[in-house]
């Protein structure tokens, strides 16, 4: 079907979910939608639609914490990506792991980048960062600073 | 000592280790060993395990999880041996010096004998390296 | 055993006319495409001091060091051969028609103390008269005016540097005007006093 | 029967970056395998958040050595993608020709590896030999071997001189004879077939399930490739055909790598005969809060970006996923049910390229007899010449 049937489609059925619909140009479409209706709506889009699942990524503005999920249809040439804001203090948001296994790494890597808790993530351990690193400091954020005391930050000579 | 390190020149066997490094320079050493630079004529091998290393070669900014390895591979090295940094990232970090995952440059970690500075450095400029360094240790025996 | 095809006897005896093709590299010096981006190296004559480089590095790997002794101020522009990741940064936004730092030909810089991998110029350095603190490059100023023209005389710094660059004035013109009234107006400032001096009336 | 466990890596003498496969061995059958990744782990997105729109452009391509085009020109893309503008015609031409450049020495690199890991030793030499002329056209054009540092929000940073381009077109007409002699010798070969087909087979299924990407996808049958759905560059004005296989095999994955060289080559080649003129630049000069998206095709598939910025010159959130980010989980799929012996090669058939992923870490090993990572390399060598013989070849 072609791209105003899909949006308006998508509209229709989860009109109730869906908070800003923001059609940014012929390839780009940002979706907000309501942190609880995300495994819905991801479901559908990467089942129904036979979208990408294509990644998800974190972006801590001082404010909230924002997570989004991008997909791609090729043959329309449309990348969708859904916008869920969650509180800054205790991030919290169902996992899509269990539905699809594309997510599963990169919930493992906001959960330990961005400290982002996925509830139903199959196994939700550490993947990229050090062991030695503390538990409960993200790099990621925006108010991370150097815990470790004797790193060397000039050349070092 | 340097009875041991005169016969160790003779044909120094090479180990390369990455420790977090964009790959470009560890191509480059596989560069040096295929028939344009083909440093196997001059004996240069890389060493199928640490044991049987004389050179170690050490590319990548040394992050958190490899300096562990990177230690402990020192150790098992068998001394004496030599250490050569090569590109930018395992002299001082290059680009990636306020990376949170790279606490200290390489020779904060091991010793390190000779620098090659390139990003990535050339098959010559390594294999010129590696004569320079040859020749300072003969130089000095 | 398998005699060997046609094709196989060809490779081999062309293998055998044109020699290896393992390059002879220790013993012929190599030398690289001229197109290519090797180590960058300050033009002590055309450089102008002005840090622009330094600020556009991406890898931080130019650095400066103003020495601010009154009798001979210098700026010390220094180049860590072991950060610099060869882009060409610098020299694409060198102001002084990029000639100031140039990317040489130059690939073979194997080294064995990291301490000594950087390469200094040095730069006469104007210090402000009032705090000492450095207003910039004795050549940065002769930059900037050379491009005003007459326009430069609107700044007190700049056309007094200019003039003393020329030989026209000298101290002891300066030093006439010295007690009067405003005569920090004539002098060569930084930016804070100039700015003091001229709106003040002391 | 005991269930012994198999490390391979993660400091292999062979393989360029640290990764560590742990695989569960049931006997000669693979049961398990766990992947683990962070040895490679530099921080790139904070440090891009230090950097000026400009300057992460080089922290960028330093994320990967041999895709180190893909990423800036995913990231230019996601750039001009917030200021919602077009490069020039003979910026996006000159980006096409190096980024093609860099897909030909990238799979001919695979190549010569997989050659390698198999016991074809020749294969491997021969083919790095003929990669270093690609090299050397790409240090012409771009004044480097590979981190080319030719990509710029807006355009391009160096211009491509026009007494040069005869001189590369030569060098890569002759890399031409040498690469049909090689894919005679890769594809027809009987030993190969025996040993390549039928094994570490991704299904369409799992490959639309784990959203497989690059020659990885295409080998299974997923018909995706971003130069063809999202045309950028100069992909749409030359005529090229992309490369779509059925099974799914590692040989299948051969073949399609292969094949694409070619197909590079002839884009290559058109973009350099017509060069278009013009500037080279936007020179763009603010960029106003937004958010954008760039994607483009890796040598192994999609690299995406996503940058948002907050009207300063230093981007607030810099997101980038590689292709083998998504290719790697795939290999639970692939290897799982193998033998021991075909490991090594399924593993390397997804052409993994660990600094994109950025991950690799280690797992403590139990179990009785463990194979050292060199004797893996061995046993897969040893089957081939096993095959060899069994062919009356030897």
């Amino acid at each position: 079907m072609t791209r105003e049937e899909l949006l308006a489609d998508i509209k229709k059925r989860f009109s109730d979910d869906i908070m800003e619909f923001f059609d940014r140009s012929p390839r780009r479409v940002y979706i907000e939608i309501k942190p609880s209706s995300i495994v819905k709506i991801a479901t559908y889009i990467f089942k129904d639609l036979q979208a990408r699942f294509n990644i998800a990524s974190g972006v801590d503005s001082r404010t909230h914490m924002e997570i989004l999920y991008h997909f791609t249809l090729e043959p329309l040439n449309l990348l969708i990506s859904l916008r869920v804001k969650l509180d800054r203090k205790n991030p919290r948001i169902e996992s899509i792991a269990p539905v699809f296994r594309a997510a599963n790494w990169i919930e493992r890597e906001m959960s330990e980048l961005l400290g982002i808790d996925f509830i139903g993530h199959p196994n939700l351990k550490r993947l990229l960062l050090a062991d030695e690193w503390p538990q409960g400091v993200y790099p990621l954020r925006a108010d991370y600073e150097e815990w470790d005391k004797n790193a060397i930050r000039d050349r070092g000579v | 000592m340097n009875l041991k390190l005169r016969a160790l020149l003779r044909s120094p066997w090479v180990f390369h280790l990455s420790t977090g490094s964009c790959n470009n320079c560890d191509i480059e050493i596989l560069d040096c060993l295929t028939p344009r630079f083909d440093v196997e004529r001059f004996g240069i091998l890389l060493a199928p395990s640490i044991k049987h290393a004389d050179v170690l070669l050490i590319t990548g900014i040394a992050n958190r999880k490899s300096t562990i390895r990177l230690k402990r591979l020192y150790e098992m090295a068998p001394k004496p041996c030599l250490v050569v940094a090569i590109g930018e990232c395992s002299l001082s970090r290059g680009i990636f010096m306020p990376s949170y995952n790279a606490p200290v440059p390489v020779d904060k970690v091991v010793p390190v004998d000779a620098y090659i500075p390139g990003c990535p450095p050339k098959p010559e400029a390594i294999i010129s390296g590696l004569v320079q360094l040859i020749q300072k240790i003969k130089g000095t025996l | 055993m398998k005699l060997p095809k046609v094709r196989e006897l060809t490779e081999a005896l062309k293998a055998l006319i044109t020699g290896p093709y393992t390059s002879k590299f220790p013993k012929k010096p190599h030398i690289a495409h001229p197109n290519f981006r090797g180590q960058p190296v300050f033009n002590p004559d055309k450089c102008v001091g002005c840090l622009a480089c330094e600020y556009v590095c991406p890898a931080e790997a130019i650095g400066h060091e103003d020495i601010k002794d009154p009798k001979n101020p210098r700026r010390v522009m220094i180049h860590y051969t072991d950060t610099c990741i060869f882009c060409g940064c610098c020299e694409a936004a060198c102001i002084a028609d990029n000639e100031g730092i140039k990317l040489s030909n130059e690939w073979d810089l194997a080294f064995f103390d990291r301490s000594q991998a950087q390469e200094t110029i040095e730069k006469e350095l104007l210090l402000c008269e009032i705090c000492g603190e450095p207003v910039a490059c004795k050549d940065h100023l002769k930059w900037i005016a050379e491009r005003l023209g007459e326009l430069s005389y609107s700044s007190p710094t700049l056309y007094l540097s200019r003039l003393k660059e020329l030989g026209i004035i000298d101290d002891n013109i300066i030093a006439a005007s010295r007690d009067y009234s405003r005569s920090d107006r004539v002098k060569i400032l930084c930016a804070r006093h100039r700015r003091e001096t001229t709106l003040s009336t002391k | 029967m005991a269930k012994s466990v198999v490390p391979i890596g993660p400091f292999h003498p062979l393989q360029e970056e640290p990764e560590f496969f742990t695989l569960t061995v049931d006997g000669e059958t693979v049961v398990d395998i766990d992947v683990n990744i962070g040895y490679n782990h530099r921080g790139i997105e904070k440090l891009s958040e230090r950097k000026s729109f400009d300057q992460s452009t080089f922290v960028i391509e330093r994320i990967c050595g041999i895709c180190s085009t893909s990423h800036p020109f995913a990231y230019t893309r996601a750039v001009e993608d917030i200021i919602q503008v077009k490069p020039p015609e003979r910026a996006e031409y000159i980006r096409t020709i190096i980024a093609e450049g860099e897909r030909i020495h990238s799979h001919l690199l695979w190549l010569g590896l997989a050659g390698h890991f198999l016991g074809y030793n020749t294969v491997y030499m021969w083919v790095w030999k003929l990669r270093e002329e690609i090299l050397d056209v790409m240090e012409i054009l771009s004044g480097n071997r590979n981190s080319y540092a030719m990509f710029k929000p807006g355009g391009v940073r160096r211009d491509i001189k026009s007494e040069d381009i005869p001189g590369v077109i030569k060098k890569i007409d002759s890399i031409v004879p040498t690469l049909n002699r090689l894919k005679k010798a890769v594809l027809d070969d009987p030993v190969l077939h025996a040993r390549l087909k039928g094994i570490g087979i991704l299904t369409y299924e799992d490959a639309i399930d784990y959203s497989a990407l690059g020659p990885t996808a295409r080998a299974s049958g997923v018909a995706k490739d971003v130069r063809k759905d999202d045309p950028y560059g100069a992909y749409d004005k030359v005529d090229w055909d992309m490369i779509v296989t059925k099974t799914g095999d590692v040989f299948e994955k051969v073949v399609v790598r292969v094949l694409e060289t070619y197909e590079s080559i002839k884009i290559m080649k058109h973009c350099l005969l017509n060069l278009p003129e013009g500037d080279i630049d936007l020179n763009i000069k603010d960029i106003p809060p937004g958010e954008g998206i760039g994607t483009a095709e890796a040598p192994r598939g999609e690299t995406f970006h996503y940058v948002r910025s907050d009207g300063t010159n230093r981007p607030a959130r810099h997101k980038v996923r590689a292709p083998t980010f998504m290719n790697l989980p795939t290999c639970k799929a692939t290897v799982v049910g193998e033998t021991v012996s075909d490991a090594t090669i399924i593993l390397a058939s997804i052409d993994p390229c660990y600094c994109c992923t950025e991950r690799t870490a280690v797992r403590d090993t139990r179990g009785k007899r463990l194979y050292a990572a060199k004797e893996l390399i061995r046993l897969s060598q040893q089957k081939t010449a096993q095959i060899k013989r069994k062919m009356g070849l030897k």
